[in-house]
């Protein structure tokens, strides 16, 4: 193997959270100024790492690194564009969340261990993108799940540490479900990289019923990850987590690995011939469709508003997974596209929802009167996040639906508007109350819970403050200027024009 | 039945009558007297298998002495450690304690 | 059945009863001493199998050294707590070894095949290769007894880990002795006064069992007997004299006393070690130095064979650690 | 061979050169001696290992220079010269412990230590049933006298251990002398062809199997184990789970995929393999209830040899001799994570003053680094990528998963990685826990910690040279 930038680049980005992330932990607990710097150099060099890498692919470079691990199978990281979509997305809303969190967690205990898991857990996602099989991927996977159970127990509780077992007990279990899928798979037809169409068409005659086992076990093991419903139930406990963790485990980290595994399954490792050949999409669908709706029928039950936003991130999340198994090229743009949508949108109302708390301890929806006048800047973000997952245009969530529905009248699956049409409404009657509490009703005569930061020129610490702006705006800019080829649409339209052969 | 299948026939017949008293008594010192047993009954077989032909086995008899200085020095050790673990159990808990 | 199996089935059934009381002997005392009977019925059946080297290292170490070391547990352990000497899983127990006693006695009776599938099949050829192969090598192994020849050539490294084995065994007994302890009384002032009774015996006895024992190790290169018998009976000379307090006690912070442990093992290792370097393998004896090899390595086998028993049966706080 | 020989002769000779040395050197000059000559032994036994990958095919020593079928022989394979680098490197693992860190092992440890690798290495070398005898005997005396360094109170369970052991070695013996009666052979090899399922052969196996099983403490015959091993202090259980009970699971290994014939095997090994996946459950759920630290990670031990048991019995049944990769995988890796988990272990009981589980809580924040060596071994017992463990387990899936028929088997891992990941995952939840923290007891010894971590590490490397590693244990070139 040759040394060169294009194979070094897929480890560079991941050492550029990994070694920062080493590094804080051994920073002593008073060293903030040292530990900022820390964070911030990484995630500086991270995002001009994958914007050299962006170009590179856009150029048509291949990003490869590989070393042996067990024979047939190798290490494999690759940089190619469906790993850049999650990438960007990754990077960027690291750099947000950690500044969120620096405000978030400032004079409170064990930073060095929060800052340093947290790194190791963007080190983990964006190896999951990298990654170049099903091995690599496997192994960043439950990386992933290694790093986040110190953040979901951060807090010490009693509470926490029982949100910590549930989180532990089904992301193990599916992990292991999803080692016997890929083992099975490797004993069927080794384990190559994945490649646009997949590698499997040749076989799915021969091995019908291993392969369709073999999907089965793996989209159980990702979909715990994915939070496909009935595999959901760690989702609303791990949220006695810290915010920022929140935010980053529903937008970034956790969920989408889950979603972005069934992606590559379906697109890379199945293909889209093998998939309609074994008929396994027609399932896949059906289960997106229930986790859809009953989710959102469950957080419009949820009094807590993180417990609503944790139940619509298992709705909205579905998207993906029912974009993909439409098998439709404009379908699965829109499962792409939506990748990035959500996790904008998603962040940014997990922002909004910690300001609350953390400013004038609002944990409860019926707390929320008058919120709009005593910090309005979080309650706009929130409300284009909010108006965003409804699909109000020109917000991402639009963009979404939009290509979703397309695709689906395309490949003639008409009853998925009707599922669209539905988890729409019920997004509306979840998130309007909010809404309408917020900007319209009376703040509460007694005064708030609390009041941090009261009589001082922001509504709140500006670290909290500046993130969910800043998402909320970009998830107007990537509706807006959906048309521009660097917008995450036109990036996952080039996606999709591979994996179809377009 | 001949002498040899007699001796052969009460080894298994020591060992098994051995160790089930190696299986079902409590006392230390009794247990490491089954395990004696059980490996005398094992040397009886290893011995009367030596006999099978008119000049008996040099190698199985052989086998029997390394046997023995290994039979000797694990007991002599056993036992030495049983009455340690005893007055210790006695300074423990001032003697007379039942332990399940 | 013939009239000549008599003093065999004798011996069998003298043996079955004492085991049994050995193991279910309602005092503890009275079950060793019938385990000490037991060795003795032993060293004759033995003798009636025509092994001479067992029934001397049997004599040795059943009379002797057991003797001793089971008496010292009669004295050092309290009464047995439990009148009910018996664990909670007896019945399952007591199950299982009358099936496999039955399977055995149908195998025996009826099926006959333990003895037919080769065992004692009169049919076959019963004289085991690796037999054949020792008897036709012992005139090159140096030494004419055919037991030695095996014990200290043939099978030299079995009798090189053995001696390990002995010496791990100690190292295990000290650890029952801390260093620093002070000397516990209770561990050593343990010996009764009326054994001083017998030190006038003991007179006799010991340079006699001393003189026996040089005999059976020079005899153990042509005839029966060996490095282990003579070992044998040097520990159970010095433990007696020990006992009447004729010996002072072996000091391990003596040099003398640990090279003498050590020295069997030792001299073994580095033949072996010196045979591989400079000879022809890892205990390769050199064909014309092979006898005198031997009775090296077992004279020093025998004085630590003889310490090392001796230090395992009474060996105490000053012997092992001062 | 000679380099074999000599890392089997260099622990010998420093352990009796100590034993002789007496009190005149002191106990740190002791623990350096015998680290000097661990790392001698594990460079011999590194170009053993060369030497046998080379070879291509088993290096023969006949002892004494005496015919085949009279001469005790000696075998060096590619598994023999990796498990004598597996000994070697442990005892060099777990010596660097003793020697460096606060624990205060006694200056006899050392020369036990030395006679325990020499029995190993003597073990791993031997091909002969009677010689592996002794080498058991040594093993079990040697084990026993090192539980006994922990003081008074490790004598009861020691004694119980011992007499276990010697009644499991008669067994053993038993076995062999009705085989030579039956074959007139001792050698492995010799006897391999002429082995026929018979009544005497038969009975001859199950005695030895049996033995051999107590002795490796494999379920259903492992209850002497967690008390032994709990007892015993840090170093010594360390290098108890971590490699003396690998001894008699060698040998079980060598008498049914060798000497046993194919027939019996095959009726053998899906007992064995049943008896593996209990294992796996009962060790791991008795490991989730116990209240002891050092107990939790010697249950642990019976639930982990429970893969190796399913390993075997999965080698019988479909007679896939390179099913042993998997089987010799999971006990290195096995034996690197489980002295980790017991020093890590060690040390947080000494750091916090308690010997219970729920003793732990906030673990992460007092003693940090002890708890996470715990926590990166535990991820290798549980099979998460990329450690030894997982590398075992993927091996060990292949072939399960390439038939069909073989799926239900797929069970086994399935719970054995769900029970381990809850035993670890019960002491790694109470060390966060940040609402009553236990305070330190004394103030941690870091040194100790991080060197608890080390084998932790290394099994976590083990993953980087699998390829290299499944090769070896192939048999083909590397």
């Amino acid at each position: 193997m040759t040394l060169s930038w294009t194979t070094l680049l897929p480890v560079l980005i991941i050492l550029s959270s990994l070694i920062p992330g080493l590094l804080i932990f051994a920073t002593p607990e008073a060293a903030a100024r040292r530990r900022i710097i820390l964070n911030m150099t990484g995630v500086t060099v991270k995002l001009l790492l994958v914007a050299l890498m962006l170009a590179g692919v856009s150029r048509g470079f291949e990003f490869r690194f590989a070393i042996a691990f067990l024979p047939g199978a190798e290490l494999v990281l690759r940089g190619d564009a469906l790993a850049l979509q999650f990438i960007a997305l990754s990077s960027v809303l690291w750099l947000m969340t950690t500044i969120y969190a620096i405000g978030y967690l400032e004079n409170s205990p064990l930073r060095s261990r929060f800052f340093g898991y947290f790194s190791l857990c963007v080190s983990a996602t964006v190896g999951v993108a990298l990654a170049g099989n099903m091995i690599t991927f496997l192994l960043f996977y439950e990386l992933l799940t290694l790093a986040t159970f110190p953040l979901v127990v951060h807090r010490g509780t009693p509470e926490a540490l029982r949100a910590g077992r549930v989180y532990l007990a089904y992301t193990l279990g599916g992990g292991t479900v999803l080692l016997m899928g890929i083992a099975l798979l490797h004993s069927i037809a080794g384990t190559p990289d994945f490649v646009p169409g997949g590698y499997l068409t040749s076989l799915a005659d021969e091995h019908a019923l291993s392969l369709r086992i073999a999907f089965g076990l793996m989209i159980v093991g990702l979909g715990v990850k994915a939070a496909l419903v009935p595999l959901h139930g760690w989702l609303p406990q791990a949220m006695v987590a810290p915010a920022p963790v929140s935010a980053l485990l529903h937008a970034v980290a956790v969920v989408k690995a889950g979603a972005f595994g069934i992606i590559r399954v379906v697109y890379d490792v199945y293909g889209i011939e093998a998939t309609t050949l074994l008929s396994l999409t027609r399932p896949l669908a059906w289960l997106a469709a229930v986790t859809i709706i009953f989710a959102s029928v469950r957080a419009l039950q949820q009094q807590d508003i993180k417990r609503r936003l944790a139940y619509s991130t298992v709705s909205q999340v579905s998207y993906i997974t029912l974009g993909v198994s439409l098998v439709g090229p404009i379908a699965a743009v829109g499962a792409i596209v939506h990748l990035v949508h959500q996790g904008l949108m998603k962040i940014t109302l997990f922002f909004c929802a910690g300001n609350f708390a953390e400013t004038l301890g609002i944990h409860k929806i019926q707390e929320m009167d008058g919120l709009g006048r005593r910090m309005p800047w979080s309650m706009a973000a929130f409300t284009v996040g909010a108006l965003g997952m409804i699909g109000v245009p020109p917000i991402a969530g639009f963009i979404s639906k939009w290509y979703l529905a397309t695709g689906a009248l395309e490949v003639n699956q008409d009853w998925v508007l009707l599922v669209l049409a539905g988890s729409s409404l019920l997004n509306a009657a979840y998130f309007l109350p909010l809404l309408y509490r917020g900007w319209f009703r009376a703040p509460p005569a007694g005064g708030w819970h609390e009041n941090n930061f009261a009589g001082q020129r922001l509504e709140t610490h500006w670290m909290l403050l500046l993130p969910p702006l800043v998402t909320a705006l970009l998830s107007i800019l990537v509706g807006v200027f959906a048309g521009s080829i660097f917008s995450p649409l036109g990036w996952s339209q080039f996606i999709v024009n591979r994996e179809f052969g377009l | 039945m001949n002498a040899i299948e007699l001796y052969l026939t009460l080894g298994i017949a020591v060992f098994l009558l051995s160790l089930h008293g190696l299986m079902t008594l409590y006392d230390p010192i009794r247990r490491l007297i089954a395990v004696n047993l059980m490996g005398a009954g094992t040397f009886l077989v290893m011995v009367s298998l030596a006999r099978r032909s008119e000049v008996p086995d040099p190698v199985l008899h052989a086998l029997v002495v390394t046997g023995l200085v290994v039979a000797i020095s694990a007991t002599a050790f056993a036992l030495r450690l049983i009455i340690a673990g005893s007055k210790n159990d006695k300074t423990d808990s001032g003697g007379g304690n039942r332990k399940p | 059945m013939t009239p000549e199996l008599l003093p065999d089935l004798t011996l069998s059934l003298l043996l079955l009863i004492m085991a049994w009381g050995a193991l279910y002997a309602p005092q503890r005392s009275d079950a060793m001493t019938l385990f000490i009977a037991f060795g003795v019925v032993v060293a004759l059946i033995w003798a009636r199998l025509d092994a001479p080297d067992l029934a001397l290292a049997e004599a040795a170490i059943g009379a002797g050294l057991t003797g001793v070391l089971l008496m010292h547990a009669a004295r050092a352990l309290p009464d047995e707590l439990h009148q009910d000497y018996r664990t909670a899983s007896y019945w399952g127990a007591l199950g299982f070894t009358v099936v496999a006693s039955l399977m055995f006695l149908v195998h025996l009776l009826y099926d006959d095949s333990l003895f037919n599938a080769g065992l004692l099949d009169t049919e076959s050829d019963l004289t085991p290769r690796l037999r054949t192969l020792a008897d036709a090598a012992v005139p090159e192994s140096g030494v004419e007894h055919p037991v030695t020849a095996v014990l200290l050539n043939f099978r030299a490294w079995d009798t090189l880990l053995e001696l390990l084995v002995l010496l791990f065994a100690l190292g295990g007994l000290r650890q029952l002795f801390p260093s620093g302890q002070s000397d516990d009384s209770a561990t050593t002032a343990s010996w009764p006064e009326s054994m001083t009774l017998m030190s006038a015996w003991t007179r006799v006895l010991a340079p006699l069992l001393v003189v026996t024992g040089g005999y059976l190790l020079w005899r153990g290169s042509s005839a029966p007997g060996g490095a282990f018998q003579a070992g044998s009976l040097l520990a159970a000379a010095a433990v007696i004299l020990r006992l009447t307090g004729l010996l002072p006690p072996l000091r391990w912070s003596s040099l003398w006393l640990r090279l003498s442990v050590v020295a069997g093992a030792l001299f073994f290792l580095a033949v072996a070690a010196a045979t591989a370097i400079w000879g022809d393998g890892w205990l390769t004896y050199p064909g014309a130095y092979s006898g005198l090899l031997i009775i090296s390595i077992e004279i020093f086998a025998t004085l630590s064979i003889a310490i090392t028993l001796s230090l395992l049966v009474i060996g105490e706080q000053e012997d092992l650690r001062s | 061979m000679n380099f074999a020989l000599l890392s089997l002769a260099i622990p010998l000779f420093c352990g009796l050169l100590l034993l002789l040395s007496g009190r005149a050197l002191r106990t740190r000059t002791t623990g350096f001696i015998v680290i000097v000559s661990t790392v001698a032994s594990l460079v011999a036994a590194w170009f053993a290992l060369q030497e046998a990958a080379a070879a291509g095919a088993d290096i023969m020593l006949n002892l004494g220079g005496w015919e085949t079928g009279l001469a005790i022989r000696l075998r060096l394979s590619s598994l023999s010269a990796l498990l004598l680098v597996f000994t070697a490197l442990m005892h060099l693992l777990i010596g660097l412990y003793a020697g460096l860190s606060r624990d205060g092992i006694k200056r006899d440890y050392w020369a036990l230590s030395c006679f325990l690798h020499g029995s190993l290495a003597a073990l791993w070398l031997s091909a002969d049933l009677f010689n592996l005898y002794i080498t058991l005997e040594l093993l079990g005396l040697t084990a026993v006298a090192m539980v006994a360094l922990a003081g008074p109170k490790a004598y009861k369970p020691a004694a119980n251990y011992l007499i276990l052991s010697l009644a499991a070695s008669l067994f053993y013996l038993l076995g062999v002398a009705l085989l030579y009666g039956r074959y007139g052979e001792l050698d492995v090899l010799l006897l391999a062809p002429r082995t026929q399922a018979d009544v005497i052969t038969r009975l001859a196996l199950l005695l030895m199997t049996t033995g051999l099983m107590l002795k490796a403490a494999l379920w259903p015959l492992h209850l002497w184990l967690p008390p032994a091993h709990a007892s015993a202090p840090t170093a010594v259980s360390a290098l108890l789970s971590g490699l003396v009970v690998k001894g008699p699971l060698f040998i079980l290994w060598v008498l049914w995929s060798e000497v046993a014939p194919p027939t019996l095997a095959q009726q053998i090994g899906p007992v064995l393999a049943i008896a593996g996946m209990i294992a796996l459950t009962a060790g791991g759920l008795s490991a989730m209830r116990s209240p002891h630290i050092k107990t939790l990670v010697a249950y642990s031990t019976v639930a982990q040899l429970g893969y190796a048991l399913m390993a075997l019995g999965l080698l019988l049944t479909w007679q896939l001799p390179q099913m042993h990769i998997a089987l010799w995988l999971f006990v290195i890796a096995h034996g690197l994570a489980k002295a980790s988990l017991f020093l890590a272990a060690g040390e947080m009981q000494s750091s916090l003053g308690t010997k219970r589980v729920d003793g732990l809580r906030g673990a992460t924040q007092t003693v940090p680094v002890a708890m996470f060596a715990f926590a990166v071994a535990g991820g290798s017992l549980i099979g998460l990528p990329p450690s030894g463990g997982f590398l075992a387990k993927w091996v060990l899936l292949e072939p399960i998963l390439s038939e069909p028929g073989n799926w239900p088997w797929a069970m086994g891992v399935l719970l054995g990685t769900l029970v381990s990941a809850a035993y670890i995952f019960r002491i790694v939840a109470i060390s966060f826990d940040r609402a009553q923290i236990n305070p330190l007891d004394i103030n941690p010894d870091r040194v100790g910690h991080w060197l608890a971590l080390l084998p932790a590490l290394m099994v976590w490397g083990m993953a980087l040279s699998g390829e290299w590693l499944i090769r070896l244990l192939a048999g083909g070139p590397v």
